[in-house]
């Protein structure tokens, strides 16, 4: 006979206000194989859980069920109190009787009774827990930072500085992410670049890096502390070891059109090219689709010109592998456009706001190019249309944000900020301008923050009108803007020179397709989700996955950085350890039964079920049976329900811990 | 604000087969976003819908489940990358099995709920259960249960015939 | 050709085509004539209940728009509609009715009988555009519109809400720029397509008329368009019948033909010109067409 | 009133008027978080008292009378460009055809007699003729609005062009029409519409 | 069932004679691989003891080959004897195997599973047309009204993929696809219906297990249904354990079952099993476009997948 203990937990009033704990400890009390049901008001506490570790001492307890929140949220901690108490801790199971039940029942009586019956099962099915062993599995120590913005740099530099090797892989040809776009950065208004630049210049010399751009990820296998990454090494078209960077080709390539995607298609580029001067590496990528041999097969001109003869127009993509122990993704975000939305896309587009067809309506990314020094104007306002100087600029925020009708029902978070120093940018560079800004609330939480959306107001004079705009349109060279102030109560109609929208920030084209590779889960919008909402931000449900920067949710600089050294500290933990002890919930193969016929191995999502041979003592081959290799092994349990005879089975998830709760239905 | 609540004549016992990783951290969420659904349904914990065998699923009929809910990962969202895919297939041919013998696949649903989809959860949960409220209880596996012997005619002219001669 | 390629539509004019808007059924039925296209008009038709129906009382709006659905079913062919009150009122009322079973079963007490909700209603610019297709339409064309540069005017309803009438982008269409554009007219980019003309005030709050259809001419006007067309009588209403008054409560000219789309179709497909009703236009369209050689 | 004070409680906060627009409507009061992105694109704003995110800011707050004493509701011309923008997909145009039903139910407080005479016109019109004659509509609301001469100099033009019937037949289906504005009568009357 | 459905049908003779020439085949193959060490035995059919009755027979002298045969009565389906009755062939060396054309499917689905290896058998197909039926009586000839369920849906008459194919196909007279109309009317049935009619089929089932001894997919060293910690499936004979007894073996042959029906055959109780099967590979087949046992697969349609499965019955 077993000798459980049962624990009700009140969770404060949180479960005792709908669930009559007492009721439900005295009814489990009388199931056979219980020795002790009780209740208390903290059992996470420090004096519930003594009180567990006495019990288990007291009553001989070899078996444990904690009725309180969801597993998910303190498995681990009454685990732990059981194993330091001496008690097998995969003998401690919780029944969840808030989140499943008090939390969802308005109904004391129903809730009781649901409650009694989450425990019994549970109780039955303790009954059959084993004692496991952890799994201990080595580790290797090299990390993969996917994204070479901000948060992909500074997450980088902090591992490669603790001594780990470190792999940088970022998508398009140079490092810098967003940050590099931008001009100057709230609330200090110091210079993006300044401060960006150093830091990609230190990613670059780095002894503990190896950079890898131009590069996507293309497959990842494994787990934690032993993952194996497949990284596509785009063609390039340049061999990066004989480049000096010297930029003749760039000078010399004919075709000089191609508009520039680092300067929102403001300024042009060859087809030939490094995204920006200060690009990190200063190796330039031949843009295929653009390039006029590729097209044609003539012309050839930066081969010739090549002095050290580094152009390849015969590079082919090429796949590289490499095993790594931690993998932090920093993938950033993109903007909101308004153009008509992508097919398939939950996105709405802006009609009103003409779709993207008012060449002087421009998204704040946009306004960050016209105003940074290295700019395709020099750091000059002017408009794209005409280059004239906008004299009444207006901006707009909350465009796409906070619009569920739009398909993004979030905030993001930046905007308020960036448009505030947007309009001290422009007021410092026209002085006779005026900017207004249409908006709903300005969140400025944050250090310094609101103290500079006040200046931008009461010193820089940027007119705020709190209310939304209906339609934007052209009207000869102004834009009229048909807007509403709610404080008066009036219709506000301003004839623009140039109208800036507060785009929404987006999880990147293609963040779910990168989560599916990696096996991290994402939310509606695409942005990957943490473990815990507070209590692991930077980790993701898969171990050995963090997230750093605004994959994760919009996000500023200040917030970026610090996730990503937080990130960096995880990664860094992880390594402080040789080896890593796994929870043993994972397949084993009854090789008795066994007959072999593989359909376990044909099903198994990590190829971790190994042909075995069975030899006799003479070294004769007796039979061949399925075997688990429990490092590899990810604990779904497909295999077991594939196997027609039941031969394998996923230690904790047992048939006959399954049906002991069935049973008990 | 209470709502007076209904009465009904026949509470359906209604079991849910859920994977950890997303349905049941969608119910999680349910929970913590204090939604409200009826309190008919037992919730089992898989690692995975991979793992949900369909016999577990007439083993909780037999049991006496009104209806039974498997609830897993969308396409994608697979914690193992493709438990769920496997499932799909298992499951559709069982529907497909069941539908055979005369079992009315009213009481069987499945369906995908994500972590972040606690009002999908209590959406399919309500659903379900009113469903099965209204159909009434699952008689036809409990009948079989209290059967003993055959259902053939026990007084034939064969067995009479067979009884005289012993 | 042979007869099934031939389409063939039931017809629910709608009161003012019966009345201040004779020449745009005329019109419509010279073009659909000119096509080969088939209109049958609905046997007995009334009052979809229009804008002031709903406003005030929804279920009426409802029935009367449920009812008439339901005469159109006796008649074959989907349901062609010119008004774009009209065709906004019934294609609100299959949305509605479909989505919501309590409004639906109380119009169905109301009209006595069993709602049809099947029957698709097209506004006579889809029929036009996605079912005759604008190759056709433009192949059609007997007497390009060449040099005519139209403002095309949409007005509120023809698009709006998004998810009722399904005709075009609700913010950006262009579905009647592109059946002006097959008869080698020139539409013009201007700023008011969308906006409201005032349409239900015109007998109650004339005032309100005059100042919004007002800007409509003047943004027309601005973009350097010869006339302004339209597929709704309510908007021919305001724009044709009381510019005169706008002129003057504004004390500015604009002489800006307000034609009914059929009307400058029907001139473009060779219906003759004094099958179109042009003499009951107020503001006198003949000498732009003499001028720009159209008569 | 209109610049009184604002006594807020649970008494004066008539929610169970904004539960009745909602149903009304089909449209959710409470999701709006006024951004007046609906008064900014309205275009009989300068028309009316209230700007139409106030309706909804009144209706959020109870204030039923506010919203209803107003003319604002009565110059709304239900074009839609509201609801079409709504970011958060308040079906502003429905709310005003929900706020213009339950002030007409109760004959209220308007301020607008005109609009609401012209649309009484035109549904009697409907019960009497099925069909509208706009000749007759004009002409019964110059009578009754006491504007005999308003647009007098239209009526001769409109004519001479065709463009008002001064005779017409009666719609067969007349009696149907009866019937549905009878049988609407009377599911009200039993308060199973409404 | 079987016999009231075969007497809806006049009997026509059904032409066998090629069945001699198949014997001759046999013999003459088997006597030689068996004398050049090509294999160690052939598993094949001798006379019963009974006339007009066969029986598996395994050969492993040369000079015995004369004594297989095949005929209307070779109703066994062999492939049996390479997977759970193994035991009884001869350990070592290269196994010959005589297989109509249903027994080919369950061929190549065991090497589909690992079971059996290609270049370890030595397949002798034989061209057939048609066994009989259980209620067939030893002495007739074979007729369309006593000929076996399975073969009067036949499609592989001819076997494929065999090392050698004795024989040639005589023409057949039309014959009623039987199990397709019994299938079309139970799917016509309402659930209520096809409950009623299944429960009645399955009350009488002893649970002697004949249907698992002679399935040869059935090759499990430990059922599941005889395991008892956990008891997934109650093993004495009562209805609801019978239920689902045939619920999960129905299962557990779905996408694997090639439809050689030997467990409907063997039934004592006269269960129709095979419709059953028979629905799981219509399902298969329709959802997944896999037919079983047509050539060997690596993966089956249930231990494989596609992105855009059909999920219209998730919500």
């Amino acid at each position: 006979m077993s000798r459980i203990g049962v624990f009700v937990c009140h969770c404060g009033e949180n479960i005792s206000r709908t669930v009559d704990v007492e009721r439900v400890a005295a009814e489990i009390g009388k199931l056979p194989g219980v020795a002790l049901a009780t209740d208390y008001k903290y059992m996470c506490s420090d004096p519930g859980q003594g009180l567990l570790k006495k019990a288990i001492a007291e009553h001989r307890l070899d078996g444990l069920v904690v009725a309180a929140c969801s597993p998910r949220m303190h498995e681990k901690t009454f685990r732990n109190a059981a194993k330091a108490a001496g008690l097998n801790p995969f003998l401690c199971e919780m029944a969840n009787i808030r989140e499943h039940c008090s939390w969802v029942h308005e109904d004391r009586e129903e809730a009781t009774a649901k409650a009694i019956d989450i425990v019994r099962l549970m109780v039955e099915r303790v009954k059959k827990d084993k004692a496991l062993q952890p799994i201990t599995v080595p580790i290797t120590k090299r990390a993969l930072v996917i994204g070479g913005g901000i948060a992909g740099i500074q997450a980088a530099l902090d591992i490669a500085d603790c001594g780990h090797q470190v792999l940088l892989v970022e998508r398009e040809p140079s490092i810098g992410g967003h940050m590099a776009q931008l001009s100057e950065t709230f609330p200090t208004l110091d210079c993006s670049q300044c401060i960006m630049t150093p830091k990609m210049v230190d990613v670059a010399n780095h002894p503990n890096i190896t950079l890898h751009t131009w590069s996507e990820i293309e497959n990842v296998d494994g787990y934690i502390g032993n993952f194996q990454v497949t990284i596509r090494k785009k063609a390039r078209s340049v061999d990066m070891d004989k480049c000096t960077g010297c930029g003749v080709c760039m000078a010399k390539c004919p075709q000089k059109k191609i508009k520039s995607t680092f300067d929102r298609g403001l300024g042009t580029r060859p087809a030939i090219y490094v995204p920006f001067p200060q690009a990190v590496p200063n190796t330039p990528v031949i843009d295929r689709e653009n390039c006029t041999y590729f097209k044609s097969g003539k012309c050839g001109v930066c081969a010739k010109v090549c002095g050290p003869g580094a152009v390849d127009y015969d590079q082919q993509d090429e796949l590289i592998t490499e095993p790594v122990g931690a993998i932090v993704v920093a993938t950033g975000f993109e903007l909101y456009t308004i153009n008509e939305k992508p097919k398939g896309s939950p996105i709405k587009g802006y009609g009103e706001f003409g779709h993207g067809t008012i060449p002087d309506v421009i998204d704040g990314m946009t306004f960050e190019r016209l105003a940074s020094a290295s700019g395709p104007t020099g750091g000059k306002i002017l408009r794209p249309s005409d280059g004239r100087e906008p004299k009444q600029v207006v901006f707009v925020q909350c465009v796409g944000s906070r619009a569920r009708e739009k398909g993004i029902s979030y905030c993001s978070k930046v905007c308020c900020m960036y448009t505030a120093k947007h309009t001290m940018l422009y007021k410092h560079k026209v002085h006779d301008g005026q900017a207004y800004v249409f908006f709903m609330d300005a969140r400025t939480p944050g250090k310094s923050y609101d103290e500079f959306w006040r200046r931008a107001v009461e010193e820089e004079e940027a007119v705020y009108i709190r209310g939304m705009v209906s339609r934007l349109y052209q009207k000869g060279d102004k834009i009229v803007v048909m807007g509403s102030d709610i404080s008066v109560g009036v219709q506000v109609e301003i004839e623009a020179d140039l109208v800036v929208l507060a785009t929404a920030v987006q999880p990147r084209q293609g963040a779910d397709a990168l989560a599916q590779k990696l096996g991290i889960s994402y939310d509606t919008y695409n942005f990957y989700s943490e473990a815990h909402a507070k209590l692991k931000p930077v980790e993701c449900a898969t171990a050995g996955i963090y997230l750093a920067g605004a994959c994760q949710g919009p996000k500023d600089i200040p917030d970026t950085v610090s996730q990503a050294s937080a990130a960096a500290a995880k990664v860094m933990t992880l390594f402080s350890r040789d080896q890593l002890e796994r929870e043993p919930i994972v397949a084993r193969v009854n090789e008795r039964n066994c007959v072999a016929c593989f359909y376990c191995k044909k099903v198994c999502p990590y190829g971790a079920v190994e042909e075995k041979e069975i030899r006799d003592r003479q070294g004769n081959l007796v039979r061949v049976v399925a075997y688990v290799n429990p490092g590899v092994c990810g604990g779904c349990g497909t295999c077991q329900a594939t196997c027609p005879s039941k031969s394998v089975e996923l230690e904790g998830y047992t048939d006959e811990q399954v049906m002991a709760m069935i049973e008990a239905l | 604000m209470h709502e007076t609540k209904e009465k009904h004549d026949f509470e359906p016992k209604i079991v849910a087969f859920v994977c950890t990783w997303c349905t049941y951290a969608g119910a999680d969420l349910a929970g913590t976003s204090r939604l409200h659904y009826p309190s008919n349904v037992r919730v089992l914990k898989f690692p995975c819908t991979g793992r949900i065998d369909p016999v577990f699923i007439l083993r909780a009929f037999q049991r006496g489940a009104d209806g039974v809910l498997v609830s897993g990962c969308h396409p994608g969202d697979c914690h193992y990358m493709a438990g769920n895919l496997h499932a799909r297939r298992r499951f559709a041919a069982f529907r497909g099995l069941l539908d055979f013998v005369g079992v009315d696949l009213n009481r069987l649903q499945f369906s995908w709920v994500s972590a972040a989809e606690g009002g999908k959860w209590v959406e399919v949960v309500t659903d379900l259960t009113e469903r099965i409220r209204a159909m009434g209880p699952m008689e036809e596996f409990k009948a079989l249960e209290t059967e003993e012997c055959w259902s053939g005619e026990l007084n034939s002219p064969e067995l009479q015939e067979a009884y005289n001669n012993i | 050709m042979p007869t099934k390629n031939l389409l063939n539509y039931s017809y629910y004019p709608g009161c003012s085509l019966h009345a201040s808007a004779k020449e745009y059924d005329e019109s419509t039925k010279g073009v659909f004539r000119a096509l080969r296209i088939g209109l049958k008009e609905v046997p007995d038709w009334f009052c979809c209940g229009a804008t002031p129906a709903h406003n005030v009382d929804e279920l009426l709006s409802l029935s009367l728009c449920a009812k008439n659905l339901s005469l159109a079913d006796n008649v074959e062919g989907d349901l062609a509609v010119a008004c774009a009150a009209c065709f906004s009122r019934l294609k609100t009322t299959q949305h509605k009715l479909a989505e919501n079973d309590i409004k639906r079963k109380q119009v169905e007490i109301a009209i006595d009988g069993a709602i049809s909700l099947e029957k698709p209603v097209k506004h006579l610019l889809e029929i036009l555009a996605k079912d005759y297709g604008l190759d056709r339409l433009a192949d059609a064309v007997k007497k390009p519109l060449t040099g005519l540069k139209v403002a095309t005017y949409y007005g509120c309803l023809l698009t709006r809400p998004p998810e009722v009438p399904e005709l075009d982008c609700v913010e950006a269409p262009t579905i009647m720029e592109n059946v002006i554009a097959a008869t080698g007219a020139e539409p013009v980019a201007w700023s008011h397509r969308l906006e409201c003309c005032g349409a239900n005030f015109t007998l109650s709050r004339p005032g309100v008329v005059l100042n919004l259809s007002n800007e409509i001419l003047a943004s027309a006007k601005r973009a350097g368009a010869d006339c302004i067309m339209v597929a709704c009588p309510l908007c021919h209403g305001n724009l044709d019948i009381r510019q005169r008054e706008i002129e003057e409560a504004n004390g500015t000219r604009y002489d800006m033909p307000v034609f009914y789309m059929t009307q400058l179709l029907g001139l473009a497909v060779g219906v003759p010109a004094g099958k179109l009703g042009l003499e009951s236009m107020i503001v006198n369209p003949l000498p732009l067409l003499r001028e720009k050689q159209l008569l | 009133m209109k610049n009184s004070k604002m006594h807020l409680s649970t008494e004066t906060m008539n929610l169970g008027f904004v539960r009745k627009v909602e149903a009304l409507s089909g449209s959710s009061v409470r999701r709006c978080f006024q951004c007046g992105k609906c008064s900014a694109g309205c275009p009989m704003r300068t028309f009316m008292e209230h700007p139409p995110n106030r309706i909804v800011r009144l209706l959020q707050l109870g204030q039923y009378e506010r919203v209803l004493a107003g003319r604002s509701i009565w110059y709304c011309a239900s074009c839609e460009t509201c609801s079409t923008r709504c970011p958060n997909k308040v079906d502003l145009a429905a709310i005003m055809d929900a706020l213009r039903k339950l002030s007409w139910d109760a004959d209220g407080p308007s301020k607008e007699s005109l609009v609401q005479l012209a649309n009484r016109l035109f549904i009697e019109n409907i019960k009497t003729y099925g069909r509208q004659y706009e000749m007759r509509l004009a002409a019964a609301f110059n009578l009754r609005s006491g504007k005999l001469l308003k647009d007098f100099m239209l009526g001769p033009k409109l004519l001479t062009k065709g463009k008002l019937k001064m005779f017409h037949q009666k719609n067969r289906n007349i009696s149907e029409i009866e019937r549905i504005f009878s049988r609407i009568e009377e599911m009200r009357k039993k308060g199973e519409a409404p | 069932m079987n016999s009231t459905a075969q007497k809806l049908e006049t009997s026509t003779p059904i032409d066998t004679s090629c069945y001699a020439d198949v014997t001759d085949a046999i013999r003459k193959e088997a006597a030689r691989i068996l004398a050049d060490g090509t294999v160690t035995a052939v598993v094949g059919y001798k006379a019963g003891r009974r006339a007009g009755t066969t029986m598996p027979a395994i050969v492993t002298d040369p000079a015995e080959a004369g004594g297989l045969i095949f005929s209307p009565a070779c109703v066994n389906n062999l492939a049996l004897y390479l997977t759970k009755a193994k035991k009884d062939v001869v350990k070592k060396g290269r196994i010959a195997i005589v297989a109509k054309g249903c027994d080919m499917r369950a061929l190549a689905g065991l090497m589909g599973e690992s079971q059996i290896k290609r270049e370890e058998i030595f397949i002798i197909g034989v061209v057939c047309a048609g066994v009989k039926g259980s209620g067939a009586v030893n002495s007739e000839p074979l007729t369309t009204g006593n000929l076996a369920r399975k073969c009067r849906e036949c499609t592989v008459r001819t076997p494929e993929g065999a090392d050698l194919v004795a024989g040639t196909m005589p023409s057949l007279p039309e014959l009623t696809p039987v199990e397709a109309l019994e299938m079309a009317r139970l799917e016509a049935m309402t659930p209520a219906e096809r409950w009623a009619f299944w429960k009645e089929q399955f009350s009488r089932c002893v649970r002697c297990m004949a249907c698992r001894q002679v399935c040869p997919f059935c090759y499990c060293e430990q059922c599941l249904c005889d395991k008892n910690r956990p008891q997934a499936v109650e093993s004495t004979p009562r209805p609801a354990g019978n239920m689902a007894w045939h619920i999960v073996r129905a299962m557990h042959l779905a996408g694997r079952c090639a439809g050689c029906a030997e467990c409907e055959r063997v039934c004592p109780m006269e269960i129709p099993l095979n419709l059953l099967n028979r629905k799981m590979a219509l399902e298969m087949k329709e959802l997944y476009g896999f037919e079983a046992g047509l050539a060997p697969q690596e993966k089956g349609p249930l231990s494989s997948y596609k992105e855009d499965d059909d999920q219209s019955f998730i919500k």
